[in-house]
This record gives structure tokens, C-alpha cells and sequence, in this order.
């Protein structure tokens, strides 16, 4: 099947909200890198959820409870399946924050030492920056930012300098929710490996957007998010390597995650189990699974041909802008359909509050990215972002009512 | 919710336009940074207290309309008042903000004008920015710090 | 207004799963204490937020971003008021187990000292176990054990004598989920406020049953889950005193914690921000608004008062079962809805799975409660647990079914 | 999901109500405790193996029907064979509960009778218990240990 604007954004229909107005215009969605808009079969999976088959999982033994298991733990396949990963490397966490903030704590807190180091990148996300700062200042560890270039790339002779002895952990953005920029994961990963560090990828930004292959790309670790990928609030994934995981201490403590309980200590369950402590998102698991089987039915590759297209659209017609500052690269082949940018006679601020008055969402702000921000040298950019559902009309839309937002503004 | 009309008034787009008070002072009783989560931005803040008054207050940084143009505003109606008479405007307007106090002019000069701030949330802490900055420079230099730091 | 079973289990109508059948039968669920059905109004908020306003929380300058807050935020001030407790106190979590965890984490891992002591009970669920194990592991701290009585009560006696100048924390469960006891908090928080040690009450099986006053109780921490009190999953709720939260340190690090991050460290937000590191649980935050307006449009008060003739009606109708064995005590005072009980002829396992043949759902197993089972002296018990939607007749059914359960094996 | 009488069919509530090999040995060579987190259950297993072979088998704990009465039908089956042969045996049993292999009477015996737990995901782990605690025990005396504990 050809893949154009018009084959992919007519899918638009498909999403119940974006059929809704803003003061009277019509929705003009740009803020998926933020979150996702979902899909109506997302919305009844998780609707039928609770009105056929609601039951805790995993320990009931009536019918209810192996039915509620039993579309619960498809919420696992099909995510395995969407990223190419082991099942059981897969634990089900409720964003992809935690699922960071599981490695650091449960392999980093326990493991690391005084003058060990953890890589990360100028251009990461705070859940990809906080996290490793905090286990730094428990266990004594150092925090390296590998720098950014000027035309929004990771710097990798810069990384390469970093990545030595004393590297740990590798932590890195796959794809950048400020810039857009891909990172070359895969290549990192091998550099991690070549002093015996691991490499984990934020791949918040990349599952939603393009094919990502867990196995292929030979990381170690991998955190998703449910509500950027056309699925729920609730609900994030780690997904690591199951040998890893056997060796790793358990991070929340709870039901579920263990195979005995004494009073005088605690024995633990199988992978994944053995880190889902407590009740999972089990709706949340299961509109997941609707939201991963709509992007395979559409076809991963479809969907980043569409938004590589779509890029292209944005970076001309944006471009047009007068006196227009665009951050990150303007190579297609490296980046996703998210665009930063900043006006020198109006704020970000601004930007989001007067386009909205024509219907048009986007973000401003530091996209809780502010070491970035302060690379870029500026406090805040303002950011349209789309997905599978936008169009270049779209894109129009937001140019023309920039142009209106800035004649306001002059007065 | 609200109307942008009411949020970009005319008299806030003027003090965004033509900010009062922006510069620095030369001997500062107290200086502070503060900085807006929501959106980065920041605003430095230096005030001169004299026999309980405040003689002199400048301010710099960057921000959008509102947060400009708000202290801006308080630039104009700060100096000359009394420490506690100061503090207890900002509460006023703080109370303004979150629908709590009715605009009034005695007490808020040019600033009445952001009244209309209450209906856009998002843009409540982009209004009161600068005033809690000054509230923080003067609980430091009642105090008696010369720099307040966070 | 009179309160009857009449009265209440006639809102069993709000609830559409339990209009369905299993094998043939109409559905008699009685396993609330591990998940709570949900009414309407729960399912349509969460739905309707969805297809309507759904946008990332807090950052969001345009429309929908605002009402999304909106709708979001109205979920803790719904939450806060049914418990009573201040706005900023009460930290969204994925579920109860995270809301232990993050005190465990956040406060243990950082001040508990060797020689230190956690005291909890023989009747605590897992998830206020191993939580305080995993912490006394990594700090040198000790667990210790308050006893059960034999009639199912918490033994105060050897509480007190646990309490002593070691004690750094108290946690409790507020209703043991097996035995149904209501432990007296108010007065076990003076105990440990005696020896300037915190409480913390696991009140995962209280709030959804009864009133909870936690400004009235005097605990320094609550935690509740939002699947047990007729919300959706994906969410549960730490409570606790605002000016506690201000000295801790966070726990998850993320975006939206955080007021700074700068390469060389990071500052925090405020309360409760500080602790909810990521997107948070947008959705159920709106459904648990909903559910917690559902209860209080009911009443605590007449929960309770139907549920405490209930758990009446169950003991007696349950006693009549030749030979046998209910755990928790008989005083309906000290008791909710929740009913263990064991056969010396049929495992719980199979008494579970051959009522399912009758449409009823009960529980068997440890219920995640592995040192009270070896307490009790049993492997694993069987569980019938009701809510408000429960009548007395759903008891008559599981009583038959229970004999006919006993002939089929017999033969 | 599977018809209840498939679960509890004569044979299995025969095994159930009489179990085989129920006891414990004078030597074992291995012996295993295992438990079942789902619901509780515990066996208690002890084999002797002897040339290569297993030349008794006893069990005891408590459990649901179908892990005792699975856990007789192993005692029934596994003396007399080759260890490498039970092993196979433990495996074929796990391929068929999960779906994956034909009942074959030749190999699992009564055992066969277990085939509509399948239906059942939550009952897998009862009937799997002592058949995993078998595995664990000749893996233990294989490598030459007394006693396997976990
Ligand atoms: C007494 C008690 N505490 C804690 C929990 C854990 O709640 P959740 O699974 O929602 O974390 C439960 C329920 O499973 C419970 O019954
Ligand atoms: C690159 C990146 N990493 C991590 C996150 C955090 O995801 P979540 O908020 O779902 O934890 C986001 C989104 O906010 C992101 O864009």
C-alpha cells in the first residue's frame, strides 16, 4: 500500500476527541509528544474491561479472575510483540518514569559505588536525568552529561570520551521529545557493552512513532509509556533482558512479586512477576494491548513513513515563519514529527495561549528538558507535535494562527 | 473558559510593550531569583528597603506577556509602601488570582487588570512570578540576608 | 433514612458487570476485598474524559491541557475530602503497594539506621511486609511482629511491648483483609507518637467500607488503592501530614517533581507534586473522583451499616456449614464484610472453583497474607467478601453451593 | 472456559480420596519442599535413586484435588524409570497442561486424565507442583546433593 498523508490521516475519524472544537474552531491536535490522542477500540477494550470481565488477575481462581488474567496478560504479549522483546522481560509499571526509576533504584542504589559513573545526554528527559541524580547522592556515583551539537545531534566523540572503566550505565533518550532527533541506539549500545556498562533507551518518544526492535538494537534496558503510544494513562513498560532481570533484586515490595513470606525474610517470584508488586493496571494492560494492536494492524513502518513526511511538511512550512528559530536537525532520516521552535517578539507561553483561541494545541515550555533548554540558550520553546492522526492541514492551521497570535501581540 | 480578551487587555499588553522598572539597582537591600516551573521563566529581583519602606525595586529576566507585564505592574505600585503594607498586597493579589478577592484598585493600581488571570490556571503562576519574588526578597531582608538564594 | 439491606443492594443496578452470568447462573460476586466492581458513573467519567478532554496534566497552557488539570485535580480534592485530609497531603500512586513503598523508600532507605525497628503486625497483607523487610535489608533495621489474638484481634498487649525507643515507624493494617478485624489506629498512632515514632495505617480495606477520618485518627500515613473502593486500577492514594512530606526527600524522579534540574543536582516542587514523578494516572484520577462521589452521595456511615448487617448475616449463615472453621472475630463491632473460612473435607482451591459452577466468585489462597495463614495454621483459606451491592440472599447462594461443592468430591 | 467434570474427572477424585506413595522414605537421596504462591499448597517430596534409576518415591504436604491427586499419579508413574526418562516424562506432563503436546497414556499413565486442567490456567501450577519438585529432586541428586532447598 502507498503511503501518503491521505491514506494515514483519514484514520483521524478513529479518534472520538479530535472531532471536538476549541472556543468554537475545530481541534487542531499538535501536542502528542505531551500525549496521545486514543483510539476508539482502545476506549471499548478498556470500557468492555470493566464491564464483562472485572476481577483481580493472577491469584482467583473463578472464571472471572482467569478471564480478567487472561486479557490482562495479552496486554503483555502484545506489547512484547510490538518491540520484539521476551514476554517475561516485560514488567508493567505506570509510566515510563517508574520504569526508569526501577533500574536506578533496584540494580543502581544496591550496586553502585563511589567513583562509578552513569552516562547520560544533555538532551534527555528529566525522568532520564532525576533518577540517576538521585541514586548519584545516595550511593556517591557521578552523574556525565554527553553534549549535543549545534544543529541538535548527540555529539558522539563527546559520548565516546565519556563511555570508560568507570561507565556503569549508559542511559539514553531514543528519540528526542524536544528536538525530534533519533539517536543511534544500537551503536551506543555496543560502546556501553565494550567496558561492560549497560545501555538503557528511553524509548518514550520512538515506540509510538516508528519500529523499534528490542532484540535488533542489543540494549539492556527499555522504558515505554502507555499514553503516548495511543493507549492509557496508568500504565508504562520496562522491558529488559530476562537474564538480567533473574540477577536483579526486586524494586516495590508486595503481593504478587514474591513466592513466600516469612517473618524472617521473603522469597521471590518468577520474572516478570517478581517486579509488579500490588494490583497491576490490569485495564490499563489491556486497552495497551488494543492501542499495540492498532499501530501493527497499521504497520510501524507506515506509521514513520507518514510522520517522516509529515516532518518534512512541518520543517518547510514552519520555515516560513519570519524570523523563526527551528531546534534540531532538519535531516528527515534523524528525526521524528516533533518541532521546537521560538519567535524573538513572542514567548512560548503566548504562542500555546493565542494559537488555542484558533483551535490549536501545542506545547510550551521546557518539555522537562531544562538542562537542553539552557544548551539551546533559551528558557522555553514552544513545540507542535503530531502523530498518525495529523495532516498538513494541520500544519496550516498552526502557521496561519501564529501569524494572527503575533499581530495581536504588536497590537 | 475565559475570554483571551480579558486576559490580553490592552493596559497589560502596554506594560508588556513598555516594561517599568526593568534594570538593576546599585546597592540592592536584597536580591532574588525565581523562576516559573511550568514554563522556564525567570525573573531577578532587587529591591532597596529604607526605614521600613521600600526605596527602589528593579527587575530583569525573561517571560511572557503576563509574567512581564504583572511585574511590571507591581514595579509601579511597590515603591514608596511599607514593608507589611507591601506583603499584604501581595496576598491581596495572590487572593485576586485564585478568584478569592475581588480586583480592587486602591489596593492593586494597574494590576487590577489581571483579574481575568483567575479563568486560565496555567497562567496563574505566570501573574505572580515577580510579587512572590518580591515577598521572598523582603521576608529575607526582614531577616536581615543581604541575597536570598533557592 | 433507614438503612436495610433493601435499601442499599438495590444500588446493585448501577453495576453492570454484575448483571452477567457465569456457566449458565447470574453472577454472585463476593470477592470485593481483592477488587470492587464499578458503577456507571465511574466507567462513563473516565470514558467521557477520554473522548472529551484528554491532555496532559499541568504543563498545558491551551484549553484542553486546562481542563484536563482540571478534571484530574478534582480527583484529589474528591479523595481528600471522603478521608478528610488536606489537599496537598494526598500523593497520587499506581496503587496502595507503591504508596507503602514510597514511604519505605523515599523516608526508610534515607534515616532508618542498624538497630532501628519497624513494628507491624502478624495480620498485615504483604504489601505492608516486604516493603519493611527490603528497607531493614538495605538499612541494618529490624522487623518485628505484633501478634494475633486466637479470636482474631490484634494483641495490644504485645504491641505495647513492641513499642519502645528503637521504634522508628508503626504501620498497620487499618482491616485485615482475611479476618476482617478493625484495628483500633487511633489509639495504636498514640502509641507510637508515645515514642516519637510515625504510624502508618494500610487502609486499603477501610476506606472503600467505612468512614475514615484522617485528620481524626492522628496517623502520619494512609494508604488506600482505587480498584477495593469502586474506582478504576492504575491508581492509589498516599496520604500524609503536609508538614512530614515537606522534610522528606522524593522518591521517583521524574518530570513534574521537580522545580530545577540543572547537571549538578535538581530542586524539588512542591507538595504533592514533589512525589508524583511523571504523567501521572490522568484517567483514574477522574474515575476515583467519581467513585469517591459515588460513596459519599451514599454515605460512609450507611456503607458501613449495611455491610456491618451483612458481615452479621454471613457469620451466622456461614456457621450453619457443618464443621467449618471461620476465622476473625464474631463481635460485628470489630468487623467488616470480609469472612475467611476453611472445610476440613475441601481445599479452599477447589471450594472456589466448584461454586463458580454456581455463578459465585470467592477467593481461596494466602490472600498475600502468608505469615497470618501460619498463624491460623493453614495452608491457605477460603474467602467470601462483600460490598454495598451485596445482598443476603448472594450469601444464601454461596451456602448451597458450598454443599453441593462437598457432595461432588465426596462422590 | 473447559466443562467442570473435565477438571474433576472420576480417576483424578479416585487419586484425590486414596492418594498413591503418600509418606516418607528411610534414605532418600533427595528430598524437596515446594509451595505453590497461588494458593498456598505445599509438597514435600523425597526419592531414593539408585543405579541410575528411581527406586521410591514418597510425598506429603497438603493441597487442593489436583495437586494430590496429580502428585499420586506421579508416585504411580515415576518409580522403576530411568532418571533422563522421568525428566522427559515431567516435561511431556508441563507440554500437554499448557497445550502443547497430545495426552499419551504410554508415557504419563493416569496422568492423562490431567489433561483438561489446560482449561484451567489458574489450576496449572497444583497440578505441576510435585512434578516440578521431582525435577528439582533429581536435578539436586545429580549434581550429587542430599537435600535441595529453596
Ligand atoms: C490489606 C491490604 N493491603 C494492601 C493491599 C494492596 O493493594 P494494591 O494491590 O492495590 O496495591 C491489599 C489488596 O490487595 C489489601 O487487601
Ligand atoms: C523523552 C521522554 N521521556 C520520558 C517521558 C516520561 O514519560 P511518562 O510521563 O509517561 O513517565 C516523556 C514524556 O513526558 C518523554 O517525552
Amino acid at each position: 500500500m502507498p503511503v501518503g498523508h491521505a491514506a494515514l490521516s483519514a484514520c483521524k475519524a478513529d479518534f472520538p476527541l479530535l472531532a471536538r472544537e476549541v472556543h468554537g474552531k475545530p481541534l487542531v491536535y499538535l501536542d502528542s509528544a505531551a500525549t496521545s490522542q486514543k483510539p476508539e477500540s482502545v476506549l471499548d477494550a478498556m470500557d468492555a474491561y470493566y464491564r464483562e470481565t472485572n476481577a483481580n488477575v493472577h491469584r482467583g481462581v473463578y472464571e472471572l479472575a482467569a478471564e480478567a488474567t487472561s486479557r490482562f496478560e495479552a496486554g503483555r504479549t502484545a506489547f512484547a510483540k510490538l518491540v520484539n522483546a521476551p514476554r517475561e522481560g516485560c514488567i508493567f509499571t505506570k509510566n515510563a518514569t517508574e520504569a526508569i526509576n526501577l533500574v536506578a533504584w533496584a540494580w543502581g542504589v544496591r550496586t553502585l559505588q563511589a567513583g562509578d559513573e552513569i552516562v547520560i545526554t544533555e538532551m534527555e528527559h528529566h525522568s532520564n536525568i532525576v533518577p540517576w541524580q538521585l541514586v548519584a547522592q545516595i550511593t556517591g556515583a557521578t552523574v556525565r552529561f554527553a553534549s549535543v551539537t549545534a544543529d541538535g545531534l548527540l555529539d558522539m566523540e563527546d559520548l565516546a570520551g565519556l563511555i570508560g572503566n568507570r561507565t556503569r550505565m549508559v542511559a539514553v533518550v531514543h528519540v528526542s521529545n524536544v528536538l525530534g532527533t533519533i539517536n543511534p541506539v544500537a551503536r551506543i549500545a555496543e560502546m556501553a557493552h565494550s567496558v561492560d556498562a549497560y545501555c538503557l533507551i528511553d524509548a518514550t518518544q520512538s515506540v509510538p512513532h516508528m519500529p523499534v526492535d528490542f532484540a535488533a538494537l542489543g540494549v539492556d534496558f527499555l522504558a515505554g509509556t502507555g499514553h503516548k503510544m495511543l493507549g492509557p494513562t496508568g500504565i508504562g513498560v520496562l522491558v529488559a533482558k530476562p537474564e538480567i532481570l533473574e540477577e536483579m533484586e526486586p524494586f516495590l515490595g508486595g503481593g504478587e512479586m514474591i513466592s513466600d513470606v516469612r517473618k524472617d525474610g521473603s522469597d521471590w517470584n518468577e520474572i516478570p512477576h517478581k517486579f509488579e508488586a500490588g494490583t497491576p493496571p490490569i485495564a490499563e494492560a489491556v486497552g495497551l494491548a488494543a492501542a499495540a494492536d492498532y499501530l501493527m494492524d497499521i504497520g510501524m513502518d507506515r506509521v514513520r513513513a507518514h510522520e517522516r513526511e509529515l516532518a518534512g511538511y512541518m520543517l518547510e512550512a514552519m520555515s516560513e515563519i519570519p524570523d523563526i528559530s527551528i531546534f534540531g536537525p532538519r535531516d528527515l532520516d534523524v528525526r521524528g514529527a516533533a518541532v521546537s521552535f521560538a519567535l524573538p517578539d513572542i514567548h512560548p507561553h503566548d504562542i500555546a495561549q493565542l494559537v488555542d483561541q484558533h483551535g490549536v494545541s501545542v506545547r510550551a515550555g521546557h518539555h522537562c528538558a531544562k538542562p537542553l533548554m539552557r544548551c539551546l540558550g533559551v528558557p522555553a520553546t514552544a513545540r507542535a507535535s503530531a502523530h498518525i492522526y495529523n495532516s498538513p492541514e494541520d500544519i496550516d492551521v498552526l502557521v496561519e494562527a501564529i501569524g494572527a497570535a503575533r499581530s495581536y501581540l504588536a497590537g | 473558559m475565559g475570554s483571551i480578551d480579558s486576559l490580553y487587555q490592552e493596559i497589560i499588553l502596554d506594560h508588556f510593550r513598555a516594561p517599568r522598572g526593568e534594570g538593576s539597582l546599585d546597592a540592592p537591600t536584597a536580591s532574588v531569583d525565581s523562576n516559573n516551573p511550568l514554563c522556564g521563566d525567570e525573573v531577578h529581583l532587587e529591591v532597596r528597603v529604607e526605614d521600613g519602606k521600600i526605596a527602589e525595586l528593579a527587575h530583569s529576566g525573561q517571560g511572557c506577556s503576563i509574567s512581564r507585564s504583572s511585574t511590571s505592574m507591581l514595579a509601579e505600585e511597590a515603591v514608596g509602601l511599607e514593608v507589611g503594607e507591601a506583603l499584604e498586597r501581595i496576598e491581596y493579589f495572590r487572593l485576586m488570582l485564585h478568584g478569592d478577592a475581588e480586583p480592587d484598585e486602591d489596593r492593586l493600581g494597574d494590576a487590577v487588570a489581571l483579574e481575568g488571570v483567575a479563568k486560565f490556571p496555567a497562567r496563574v503562576k505566570c501573574a505572580l512570578l515577580g510579587w512572590l519574588a518580591l515577598k521572598e526578597a523582603l521576608m529575607t531582608n526582614a531577616e536581615g540576608g543581604a541575597n536570598g538564594h533557592r
